[in-house]
């Protein structure tokens, strides 16, 4: 690391003032500033150029993405979710997000982002883990380089700057793509996390799905900006506005973006600008603040309508080929649906096997107690496993004078 | 600190919610006193997303009622500045464990305007948090932090557990000209008891708790989603031929020695009842401060029955973490009776 | 309140992503961004335009002020201040920032700006309460419209947003000015605060004192914006980048956006060039971060001298005006002195008074305690002042089993 | 967790502050494990405001030892992200207030990082943050906030007292596989000790308290900074007759239970002192659990010295506000000495 014989801020240009009348030159903002309408691919001349596979590629993931968003949303009604926020109309987001990356980089999802954790390979059943109740992060992380699906809002951006950080330190050239959405823009932790990358020129791709609302709040009660896009210029990196229904031109400036990143040129701020077509989560009711109207006109921007049509218009999309698509989708649908179905064998001695590396006295007392619980509930059940984060300790009554207390 | 009159019954008393409730006492506060303001994520259009604040933006407006942008320490601290202008906010944080980005503003502002100014500068302000889990929430949507509010001076930390002590509590709090940290318990939102809007019971001030169930053999002491475990525990316990009795803090600041401490006198046995975390957490003060105070009259040492020391588990494990009537009934039986005269 | 016939965000044509491909307008981001180089007035042709009673009083104000802070360094050497963060190089920053409001106004400093708090009318020893080490706050906020001083970075922006926006919905036509610095601008409080002001259109000028330095760390470890006031852009308002060693160009900018504030136009962002001549405080070591040359130079761009080069050229500062400005300056200085070499007269009894308005049972024991301490101690000083925040309440041992613990 | 081996005595011992302690324990694990990074505010060239960190960033570079933008939110979150990809981060808060904007991150993350990912993303991170007061410092720059960080499951707690624990705590905690809040208490940065930087003292793994001063009266159970109070307390006891035992606990979390009860069921008598507040303090949840264990030996109830329950006062009046000797004698003598047989 050492060796490395300029730092970041040595290379840069950086803002520091000097003395006047000799203003340093400062960065150049023009460049860093978003267009001022959504760069739009699909329907426009340059769509010509879009490579079939690459169509076709989007085409398919964005149709399993539908029915795997269908899907879910049925496994609540049948309560084999305990919640689950839907991303459709926001499929194109998703699978953009996920093909943009290479197999070493890594993916930072919020809640709703299950669909690019699984448009990235992770099994639907290991990525609706949290939704379904079971254990919070249902995959190693590191396996998959997909960090846990995170709730609270934004604070998952910082991890992707750390950690994108730190891979440039390692010498490995890996990027980080964050999703967050238009209300976590306005967290304090998105606007740390965009001015610690762009202080550390850290290998980052910040995506924000703008979907117009922030459960019930519409954006215009978040923000007053030109758009989101143009929050980048106030860290020095640059902003890029896509249609975020276009899947070609997200992609594509995704691409690029991830591109940049690896090459050292720093982090990126891109808004895709889509709509949640159905409610927050199945629990939300949608109609309390929005008009069917507004649904309908963005149905008529289907991200999925959008590729079709131009694979169609070019003849690259016969039945076949939508059969397959939707055969392929319904096989997941299917899987999945089974594979919920089943109980999820959970023992509840995990409780206290994670929380530290080895349990701590009161904890192996409470894992005494629940035990003996959970024997007098069903006396017959196999032995409980030990804690896996603890090789060769026991969780056993520590030797205090009140044994097995309700602590 | 003002007690809410009663107002003379013109109708009959009906079912209602907590949420209901809490509802009720905002909209009461809002039309009785302009200062009051609430404020928060959907708590406009959408009514909260527990629907506590539903109505109140149709009928007081969005300057009253307001849907802020998606930042906690944001809503906090405009909230700081609204109080220091006059007005009475009244903060919604969405779930508890979203409260914590706002933590900073509530330590080092909201706890010490008053004192840092001298008492010069006083915040009336109330920062409502749902609390605690038992409601299949994943990852944290269910902490339970009043461990930390409770360690903080210069906060208020009230938490009902009946629908009229949501009412009357909540009006309270408002009213208080001192910050408050108003715990709501997630679970009991759904909670239903007969109530009279028109005529809502009298409450005390903050700071008195309530025996909501005499008894002579042990003290259950308890607040908030537990109290309706320890009276259903204290019902259990009748076969057992033990009596106990149900305290109901109702605030953990300030707390109540006397009533406590008179209840533990008169049984000699205490057990503290709650879902946060043991270690660190409200009991081992609870216990600590009425040892201090009772400890020629303990027939055995105060006991506690809490949730694990452990983060919030997930829905399908969470009824395991839980602190039920079992385990509160468990740790009455430790209570070495063996020694009773 | 709710005769204002229009919510803010009906007023303005508020962004908000609507269907394509009607995508509605934004608002237009280039009046917004601030000028490539930093405003000034001073040396330039436009200062001959500037009043000869505005330039007098700054030039008495920021001599007033230089001398002010070389007196508060002096006490801390004589151990009458617990420490001092000067604002010498700074002064134009201070006084514009007093300058700029209106009696009805607030001010929301940051704990280096006690100056300004002075050249708004405190007194001084009021004003250095919390320095010296005396009560937190050493006068009343609402008397002077001077919120306390304050120490954790940012957290004061918010505040300054929410007091603006009480006073608007109030209807009365009161502006908030707040202070931060370069390094304070990282924080998620700025963030939130600007967000919230844009999105409230609250009357708030946020004042960015750039000094180069957050302590040891200068603005290119901070930021990699091309200015601060870039980040105006984010949130949807004007930025404003300004000479802040040019009292005649900040106090021009910031009267402006006073202005612009108090006639609805929401709020602005300033960031003033300047330059940290001292120390961080007096504790500091600044000779490991940075060079003299450094300070020096910037020493050679002096707000004093700035000014009083207009005033000479212009024929407007005779000897006797310099003398009297001098004169005032000592005058207070030695007053400040005088009554700082003063021991202040602490009550302990008032560490419980102010917790809450009535004290807990607790601080009821604790302050009992201590009263039997004190009296132990020196039984003879007269009897302790009782609990002023409690009307009618004599802080007493409360009645439990153990009195007067040590908790 | 491994225990520092002792390398082979090179030099003498020679008086050694607690900060050039702590820092060499930085420069020696960044030294053995490229992995260890050092990142805050000022921790670079400035060597840090308390210089704890001085020289590490002229002898590791910029990137091993990393002044970081101003926002303690984002240094614990790119922390976090550092951790995950298999660092060794050591964050510095500047001052103990200054730590609350990274609550959010502290609990619902770091605390969390193991337990949401079940075993498989341990965060190996040490926060370490300056603590208490006694240095004069305005508001803000003196707070104690331990109690917070006990009721968070997940994270070890650990404090030195000595110059030598400070060596050997801080090199457990950076080795710990366990996120740690290291805290340090800021008036005992300058306390000496002779202390052999070339043989540092083995310590024992992280949870182990030690008895540092062997009595039979009475127990008193303090940590960081109010360790020298209780020695000091100690040694003046002894003209009153007492002969006090003195527990340094060096770690909260774990707490030794094993070691505090083997003294107090010996003793019969406790206070816990410490210089937190008190209600909701750390004496609350010690007081409760020695009582649960050693209520048969107890012979009076265990007591607590703490700070009063106010925000941290102004520096001329801070001397009423710390727990100091005579406050410790006070306590030990209502230990209800009468009942003695
Ligand atoms: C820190 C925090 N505050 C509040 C919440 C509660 N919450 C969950 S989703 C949500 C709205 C998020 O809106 P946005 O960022 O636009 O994402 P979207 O739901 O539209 O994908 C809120 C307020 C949370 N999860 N975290
Ligand atoms: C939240 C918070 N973090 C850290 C500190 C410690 N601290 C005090 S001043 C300072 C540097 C501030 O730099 P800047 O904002 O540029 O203001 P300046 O001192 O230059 O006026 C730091 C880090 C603090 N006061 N508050
Ligand atoms: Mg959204
Ligand atoms: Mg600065």
């Amino acid at each position: 690391m050492k060796s490395r014989s300029l730092t970041v801020m040595d290379q840069r240009g950086a803002y520091r003032p000097a003395p006047p009348p000799a203003w340093q030159p400062r960065t150049d903002p023009a460049p860093l500033l978003p267009d001022a309408e959504p760069y739009r691919v699909l329907g426009t001349e340059a769509a010509r150029k879009a490579e079939p596979g690459l169509l076709r590629r989007l085409y398919a993931e964005l149709v399993r993405g539908r029915r795997y968003n269908a899907q879910a949303t049925a496994l609540t009604k049948q309560g084999r979710l305990a919640v689950y926020p839907s991303s459709t109309g926001q499929e194109a987001c998703q699978v953009a997000a996920a093909l943009a990356l290479e197999d070493r980089d890594w993916l930072f999802p919020s809640y709703r982002d299950t669909l690019a954790a699984i448009a990235r390979g992770l099994d639907p059943v290991q990525a609706l883990s949290l939704l379904r109740g079971d254990w919070h992060t249902g995959y190693d992380p590191r396996e998959h380089r997909i960090a846990p699906l995170c709730t609270p809002l934004a604070t998952q951006l910082p991890h992707a700057v750390g950690l994108a950080h730190a891979a440039r330190l390692k010498g490995d050239d890996v990027v980080a793509l964050a999703m967050v959405g238009d209300g976590g823009t306005s967290e304090g932790d998105f606007h740390e996390a965009l001015n610690f990358a762009a202080v550390w020129q850290a290998p980052v791709v910040f995506l924000v799905q703008n979907n117009g609302f922030a459960i019930s709040v519409p954006l215009a009660k978040q923000t007053a900006a030109p758009s989101l896009a143009h929050k980048a210029v106030g860290y020095g990196m640059p902003g890029r506005l896509v249609d975020g229904n276009d899947a070609v031109a997200l992609h594509e400036v995704l691409t690029d973006a991830v591109r940049h990143a690896r090459a050292g040129g720093g982090p990126t701020l891109v808004e895709a600008v889509t709509y949640r077509i159905d409610a927050h989560t199945n629990a939300d009711d949608a109609t309390r603040y929005r008009h069917d109207e507004e649904v309908e006109a963005w149905r008529r921007h289907d991200p999925i309508a959008l590729v079709e049509r131009e694979l169609t218009e070019r003849g690259l999309l016969d039945e076949d080929a939508v059969r397959e698509a939707r055969e392929n989708a319904e096989a997941m649908a299917a899987d999945l649906r089974a594979r919920m179905n089943q109980e999820p064998r959970l023992d509840p001695m995990d409780l206290f096997a994670h929380v530290y590396a080895e349990p701590t006295s009161q904890l192996h007392e409470q894992a005494a107690q629940l035990r003996a619980e959970l024997a007098a509930e069903a006396p017959d059940i196999p032995d409980i496993a030990d804690t896996p984060d603890t090789a060769g300790t026991t969780p056993d009554i520590a030797d205090t004078t009140l044994k097995g207390t309700g602590r | 600190m003002t007690t809410v009159a009663a107002k003379p019954a013109a109708v009959a008393a009906k079912p209602a919610t907590m949420a209901q409730a809490l509802g009720r006492a905002l909209h009461d506060a809002m039309a009785e006193d302009p200062a009051v303001h609430v404020m928060g994520e959907d708590v406009g259009t959408l009514g909260g997303v527990f629907r506590v604040t539903d109505g109140l933006a149709r009928e007081f407006g969005d300057d009253r009622c307001t849907d802020t942008p998606l930042a906690e320490a944001g809503i906090l601290g405009t909230a700081v500045g609204m109080a220091m202008y006059g007005l009475r906010p009244v903060v919604e944080m969405q779930f508890d464990a979203f409260a914590y980005p706002a933590f900073e503003q509530l330590v080092s502002h909201v706890a010490r305007m008053r004192n840092r100014t001298k008492g010069r500068m006083p915040l009336p302000l109330t920062v409502r948090v749902p609390y605690g889990g038992g409601i299949g929430g994943v990852e944290h949507h269910s902490d339970s932090s009043e461990a930390y509010y409770m360690a903080t001076p210069g906060i208020h930390v009230v938490t009902p557990a009946t629908v009229a002590d949501a009412y009357g509590l909540l009006r309270e709090s408002i009213a208080s000209d001192d910050p408050v940290v108003f715990l709501e318990p997630k679970r009991l939102y759904w909670s239903k008891a007969d109530w009279n809007p028109e005529h809502p019971l009298a409450v005390e001030p903050i700071g008195r708790a309530v025996v909501r169930r005499p008894g002579r053999s042990a003290t259950l002491i308890t607040y908030g989603p537990s109290v309706p475990v320890c009276l259903e525990a204290a019902e259990a316990a009748r076969a057992e031929g033990w009596d106990l009795e149900v305290v109901d803090l109702r605030s953990l600041v300030p707390f109540d020695d006397e009533t406590v401490c008179a209840s533990v006198r008169r049984t000699g046995r205490a057990v503290v009842v709650h879902e946060s975390g043991g270690f660190g957490g409200p009991g081992g003060e609870i216990a600590a401060r009425v040892t201090e105070r009772c400890f020629h009259h303990l027939e055995a040492p105060v006991l506690r029955v809490t949730g694990f020391d452990i983060p919030y588990p997930p829905p399908m494990l969470e009824r395991h973490h839980l602190p039920g009537v079992d385990r509160v009934l468990d740790a009455v039986a430790r209570l070495q009776w063996e020694a009773e005269s």
